[in-house]
């Protein structure tokens, strides 16, 4: 099988899929190695530059999307899926638990400063949050984000997350200070 | 929270007073960034005193504005507030070395608030870039079709993968709602009892019955709570030298005897009802403004 | 609005309606002609020549599809293990169809607190749950499990379904619980 015909595999594959596949499904279902569906799907996401769809690897899995620029010709189809947004403080505490995770309450309170029940219920109700088990020492439940998270951001994984450090400066143990304050 | 503040003090008496004017402010760390972005300054120790003085301006106006202010905010400002404080109070004074373990103490104040406020910052700023995220990911419409009937003819039998009893777990988790654990703190906020109140209803009882026993007099009331309101309430009674108490053994009976007038008003204390806090987070769950 | 623009905005709409789609109802959501629409949809027709996918009209409208030269890697990757058994969201969303039928999609969606339309579909494409006509006030499909459903459960009827804890709120309830919580 020739590259371009793992290409075009690909594509009549992701055309039928109703989820996202992985790239090891693809590898197993064309008998190719992981590296060469990789590269495939490398080549055909810059294949598709200049269309009106895209191919996109979101929360470990691959599929078509529309692409942004005709989001507007798409909305008047796709009349689901309209999602209300989240507010400043929801954004805030949202990104206090993704780069903080798994995190209790009280800690993001802390870092916020400024009591966040309110919010974490929300979070926890629209599915972005959840329990990930209790604190060793204090018995305090603690959070993280959900793979949907993910998705809502339109993100492969949390190692995708913008790196924190261009906003925190890095001051020496600012980061054990921190602990050692919001604990 | 929407404020609008306009507040003049003779601190910055050089350029006639100043003006706060904020939107939807999220807690002390929230105001103090706006403040220091406003005047587009370095947290430095240059910009403290000014900064310092809007906050506390700010804070003044929140309390006379009437609505009063949360005790989780309310502490959290005061603790921001003090700080600062201390920080202006050492500008003002003489500069020189460093001398004693106050200046020390003080220094490694302005560090610490500086370092949460940089923290606060940098996830405020990484906020904005999660909506850009969720604005940008919203725009993006994924191909979700049915398969084609020849190709699901095709499909072998579905394996549902759990029997009954599982599935019927699944379902009960799926439709409990996902509300976030809750501790409950019923048992802090007992009904309020108000000992002015009390205080009426044991006069006009002493007025009708001019003489009755302790027993009697609290033998409606619904709790300890009010028992102890009523008591508070003849103490303070008995210092108007309104009512007489006799006790004929340690322990005994109580009587109380009305010797006030018999109609007209009785002053009424209010110094057990002005509200005490209690200083724990979990005393004011849920009354956040969020 | 160029002639790329019009195909840009074909394809977007395309990728991502399930439905076949007339050219008439794509030269009013783009505001062109009949004939300029057409026009499109011959070039883009061309231009996916040497794709794994194609577009064809089939009962009227116009959809994509997965080329012929490659449907043996499409009916492996259909018949491969991966899509025999449900997905965890599959189960969840099977569930709360089960004990709260007949039901809308978007009832579902509010109890999952996740979009659940692919799912649905994947539901409906294994004859688990079919559709059972309309909601009286909002005219929204109603869907309920299928006799497949019982069978591959093992039951003989839906009254064999193990009942759930009394305390569970009914949806009515459990939407204004959800509506306080989102506020």
């Amino acid at each position: 099988m020739s590259n371009v015909e793992i290409e075009r595999s690909i594509e009549a594959i992701l055309m039928v899929v109703d989820e996202p596949v992985s790239e090891l499904t693809l590898a197993q279902v064309l008998e190719k190695t992981v590296e060469e569906v990789e590269m495939a799907l490398a080549r055909l996401e810059t294949s598709y530059e200049d269309r009106g769809f895209c191919l996109r690897k979101v929360n470990g899995g691959w599929r078509f999307y529309s692409s942004p620029e005709f989001s507007s010709a798409v909305e008047k189809f796709v009349l689901d899926g309209q999602q209300s947004r989240l507010t400043q403080a929801a954004l805030e505490t949202l990104s206090v638990i993704a780069y903080r995770q798994p995190v209790s309450r009280a800690r993001v309170s802390a870092i916020r400063g400024v009591n966040v029940e309110a919010v974490m219920k929300t979070l926890v109700t629209r599915g972005l949050v959840e329990e990930s088990g209790l604190e060793h020492e204090t018995g305090a439940i603690l959070y993280k984000t959900t793979s949907y998270f993910l998705e809502r951001l339109g993100l492969n994984s949390l190692e995708d997350l913008p790196a924190l450090a261009p906003y925190l400066p890095d001051l020496d143990g600012l980061d054990e200070i921190l602990d050692s304050l919001t604990d | 929270m929407d404020l609008s503040v306009e507040e003049s003090t003779d601190v910055n008496a050089a350029t006639g007073g100043f003006s706060v004017h904020l939107d939807n402010f999220d807690g002390p760390f929230d105001l103090l960034l706006q403040l220091i972005s406003r005047h587009k300054m370095d947290i430095t120790e240059i910009s403290l005193s000014l900064v310092t003085d809007e906050f506390i301006a700010f804070i003044r106006s929140l309390e006379a504005s009437g609505e009063g202010w949360r005790l989780d905010q309310a502490t959290e400002f005061l603790v921001v507030a003090a700080t600062l404080l201390d920080l202006k109070a050492a500008r003002l004074l003489p500069s020189g070395e460093i001398e004693d373990e106050e200046d020390l103490a003080l220094l490694e104040a302005r560090d610490i608030l500086f370092a949460r406020l940089l923290q606060y910052r940098a996830f405020k700023e990484i906020a904005a870039t999660f909506n850009e995220r969720i604005t940008l990911a919203d725009k993006y419409f994924p191909r979700v079709v049915a398969l084609d009937p020849t190709l699901s003819a095709l499909l072998p039998e579905v394996l549902i993968g759990v029997g009954p009893q599982r599935f019927a777990a699944i379902a009960e988790r799926v439709l409990t709602p996902k509300v976030a654990p809750h501790v409950s703190v019923e048992h802090l906020h007992r009904p309020l009892v108000s000992v002015a109140e009390e205080s009426r209803l044991v006069v006009e009882a002493l007025r009708r019955s001019k003489s009755m026993s302790f027993r009697n007099l609290v033998s409606d009331a619904e709790n300890t709570m009010v028992i102890v309101a009523r008591f508070l309430a003849l103490l303070d009674l008995y210092r108007q030298g309104v009512l007489r108490f006799d006790q004929v053994m340690a322990l005994g009976e109580l009587q109380i005897s009305w010797t006030g007038s018999e109609t007209g008003e009785v002053e009424v204390t209010d110094e057990f009802d002005i509200p005490v806090f209690l200083e724990n987070d979990e005393a004011n769950e849920g009354s956040v403004n969020e």
